[in-house]
């Protein structure tokens, strides 16, 4: 059950009688305008309320609330979108959308992970899971925008990369193993988002970037929550508290310099304002594409060389800083 | 960077605390083994060929001619997160240090291995499962920098339950770190190999693990992105026992070859013998 | 390189030439169609969206914006193995030049897609079957070539039975050629697209069909390498009737797109402003 | 039918009637020297007769012979062989065997077709008809020699590449198309022989190099004799009339330009002396490698360009030639 979603209901409830009285208002003798008022000022006391700050575990159901904008909600907003398909030797692994597009004007190729909002839909993308057909096609992808001079820009959503049998049968290592490769060499910019949950190396296979954004609420974990409580004590019900150790919010994340740029949700979620927050997060991908246009392809890759090479937090002896030259 | 610590390989002082400690039972035929023996045997059963895990500095002993050079033994873990569960993140790296005489998961160095000059990291399952948190990305990164400034082959040893926890997204992290600095080593003409030993699986396999040129994995190591379990979890069904073993891995055309542990140092000198004649003929064609 | 030689575009006059030519049959909702209204809508039957083979030169006339440079056609068959079945080859080329108004089974030549310079060869599978000789693969090969001097993208619609038998090896060895110029081409960084129409098999799938950027299928095209008939043959049962078609190579990754013949062009154009803008912004960057 | 088997099977009576018949001379009083003598040269003149001219067909037989030499026993004579297995994606297929080898001490990488001799190795060799699976193969160790700097050294040995089912579903068309991609950029020296049978593109894709030898009685073929006459004349019983049109032999081959080297096999075929014959072949390969050595990668890629470039036979007013410069 989606904490969220759970909250959302009461909140639902008093939506809808606001509404109702709006509507008979407009009908009557005796103006109930005050009343109405105060009712508003009292629902959005709640909304700060249950949606103001919001803990690492209501993130983590954030991040999965079934109404939050996904990959294809961004692309279907791109000025246009033409869909390539496959890997070229296996199947065509609907958990990742890709193709070129057009983003305010400006050529790219996207790459989006897609999870689904109901069961069939769910089926079809394989929960936003995906396979290594899926990351072949991700990193045939990424060598075509490399070939072409288009820049990458990727949307991040997955609790992980497929565990299934036949992905471990087909090389799951190896086909995230590539995609890293791909993405740290890739000579054009690339920009990723996490829209809704980074899980994992399945999410790092999108997400080696020159400019990594991330929605406030969005989280970015080495493992689920569920997975990290199983890992560690053996008790997967005990998500909620991972996801408070595990630093997993895009607030964390940007302190460790892992997330360049935060873009706000409006109160209560994305999805509360889905197409603003699409406006938004699309604005904040063309001025990072923007920004990294002036960097010719030796100097992109050096620079995301130097931004990899230094990430993590050891203590050493050592006074010189880390060799980065190339 | 600074001078490199110089320090003669050693035997790892496991087992040699207690009598307990001089006798293992072998988990595959059940015989009880006498510890100085299995060492002497490369720690690999004499009657059923199991091959029990090893510590990196045992390892390193089978694998190199004599003198081993270690590099970024300076490089000591942080508490990024400030983790704390049933203990604090430093405490759970005191017991492993105290344990395994190792301090972090990998150990890395140059040496040579028939004359021929290597930079060789090894990981240890003794230390925190050999999970891959800042300390293992970054020391592994300083090899392969140092590496490619030398100019030699690279051989890494994995046993890893995959990204550490306890460091979050910034051990995440080091699979993007591992990745760049092999790349721009494999890029430069260089030649990786990667040991696959028992177990492999996560953030390891799927970052370096195989990125490598050639990829060996030793005899029975389970290998896999997904731990079984997880997977047994998802599928709600046990799994076959041959899943996710080396030997199913090469049918499954993943590795290049599974090598038992007395053939993998005749191995390794073979494979470097064709990459130093490949440079070699190259230089002269150049 | 000679001047080329200048052709305005012109519609093939088949079906032209008796009444009962002015009519055909859709294979498959049997609907009779008047072909001059077929020939307005692309060869798609208005009924059923059947897509019926095209001429090289209705292709063309169909996809390019007006005036197309036809170069090559001065490289025109010989009969290097003699070859004499019930015909001898050079009788059979002549049949099909006669039947097609084609000097041999490939045009090639620059034109402008929506202004944008495009180098562009059409098989047909009206001349023997769209079968690989030797001066498909050398008009390709020269296509390939100029497109490379002119930096311009290069677009081939496949229609063919594979390699020509008439010519033996000299025909398989049509696969090397025009690889050999396609890798040029593509190695500097040139944008390639093959639309595969029905059939493609053998000899040009497994060469230059394969190697493009972008691979577009039309709809319900037959693709594959080995033949339906072989395969029924060698595992001795009838195949589904999806299998080889556009949509089923879609599902199985094979092909980026499968496009209906309407929106070909319109797709075209995309692709062309996509690769223009990367290359644009390429120049910005270098 | 084998033809050749059925031939042999006269001579090898002669053959055991000689060997009893000199048994038999030893321990007897009256000396049987002269007849045995003209035994034999009579034997000698059959086996001229019987295989001193071959015709096209019979070619095809040969170069089929269960006894002739495969892949793996040329593979078995180098100095050393550390095998390679699989495609990293999906399968190891054991009709390619490829890997490290020395050949007379020169470090290269060795890649082979491999058909069985009897029903076992047949099926577990899939009768020498390579997957996509193996071709993905070949094309992996073609880039791991090209990243090593290692030469390329190819037997081919094969009717044609697998027509199965799932061979259509792993795209069989992409897999070849990749290795005739990666053999055209490789930039170390590569050197083709045709041990058996070259069956189509099946076969080129293990075979654009920079010297091609081929064995004197191996054949190399648009299509198999029975295919090509299944595709021109629907009936694949007329192979022997389209294996004496398609110019398959070594000596045709060598007379077009497509075959550089024909390495001579004793009367009756490479398998009434295989050791010779393979020590022949690795001497020829050898002495192909020495002359490819002094060139440099670009050097080398540009005349194997040149070299494909060139290939064909048309009637052209131009009288330019060919461009051919990079
Ligand atoms: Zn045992
Ligand atoms: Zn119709």
């Amino acid at each position: 059950m989606n904490v969220i979603v759970e909250r959302e209901k009461g909140l639902l409830e008093l939506e809808k009688r606001i509404a109702e009285l709006r509507t008979a208002n407009e009908s009557q003798p005796v103006d109930m305008a005050p009343e109405i008022s105060a009712l508003e000022q009292k629902y959005q006391e709640i909304l700060r309320d249950v949606f103001g700050s919001l803990t690492p575990w209501e993130k983590v159901n954030m991040a999965r609330h079934p109404g939050r904008p996904t990959s294809l909600d961004y692309i279907g907003r791109l000025d246009r979108f033409d869909e390539l398909h496959g890997d070229r030797h296996f199947r065509d692994d609907h958990a990742v959308v890709g193709g070129f597009a057009l983003l305010h004007g400006r050529p790219v190729v996207v790459i989006g992970q897609q999870r689904g909002r109901d069961t069939k839909e769910n089926l079809r993308r394989n929960f936003g899971m995906v396979t290594p057909e899926g990351y072949r096609k991700v990193n045939r992808l990424a060598k075509l925008a490399s070939h072409l001079g288009l820049p990458i820009v990727t949307f991040v959503d997955t609790k992980g990369a497929d565990p299934g049998i036949s992905s471990e049968e087909h090389a799951q290592s190896e086909a995230i193993a590539r995609c890293l490769y791909e993405f740290t060499i890739a000579r054009v910019p690339i920009v990723a988002t996490i829209v809704g949950e980074g899980g994992s190396g399945g999410a790092l296979a999108l997400a080696i970037a020159d400019t990594v954004i991330m929605l406030e609420h969005s989280v970015y974990s080495v493992a689920s929550p569920e997975g990290c409580a199983a890992i560690l004590w053996g008790d997967s019900t005990k998500a909620e508290e991972a996801a408070s150790r595990l630093k997993l919010t895009a607030q964390d994340l940007e302190r460790f310099g892992i997330v360049d740029e935060v873009v706000p949700e409006p109160l209560g979620g994305a999805h509360r304002d889905s197409s603003g927050s699409v406006t938004r997060v699309l604005a904040a991908i063309d001025a990072a594409l923007g920004r990294l246009k002036a960097l010719g392809p030796q100097k992109l890759v050096e620079e995301r060389y130097r931004k990899y090479r230094r990430l993590g937090v050891w203590q050493t002896e050592r006074r010189e800083p880390i060799e980065t030259s190339s | 960077m600074p001078a490199p610590e110089w320090l003669r390989i050693r035997r790892s002082k496991e087992g040699g605390k207690s009598d307990a400690a001089l006798w293992s039972k072998c988990p595959d035929c059940g015989d009880v083994l006498y510890r100085p023996e299995l060492a002497e045997n490369a720690y690999v059963c004499p009657k059923c060929d199991h091959h029990f895990r090893m510590s990196a500095y045992d390892r390193i002993s089978t694998i190199v001619d004599g003198d081993f050079v270690e590099i970024g033994n300076d490089v000591l873990p942080g508490d990024p997160l400030e983790w704390v569960d049933r203990k604090t993140y430093p405490n759970k790296m005191q017991a492993d240090r105290e344990k395994s005489g190792l301090s972090e998961a990998v150990v890395c160095g140059f040496g040579t291995i028939a004359n021929f000059d290597v930079a060789l990291g090894v990981m240890d399952f003794h230390f925190r499962g050999g999970t891959m948190g800042t300390v293992v990305g970054e020391r592994l990164a300083l090899l392969f920098e140092a590496a490619r400034q030398k100019k030699v082959p690279c051989i890494v040893f994995t046993a890893s339950g995959g990204a550490r926890m306890e460091e979050g997204m910034l051990a995440l992290m080091q699979m993007a770190k591992t990745t760049a600095t092999v790349t721009r080593f494999v890029e430069d003409g260089n030649f990786f190999v990667t040991v696959l030993t028992d177990p492999t699986t996560g953030g390891v396999s799927a970052s370096f693990g195989f990125q490598a040129d050639v990829i060996v994995a030793e005899s029975k190591a389970m290998i896999g992105f997904a731990g079984r379990r997880v997977i047994e979890q998802t599928i709600r069904q046990k799994l076959p026992d041959q899943f996710q073993t080396a030997e199913f891995l090469l049918e499954k055309g993943h590795i290049d070859m599974v090598v038992g542990r007395r053939d993998l140092k005749a191995t390794l000198v073979r494979l470097l013998e064709y990459a130093a004649g490949g440079r070699r003929e190259s230089e002269k064609r150049a």
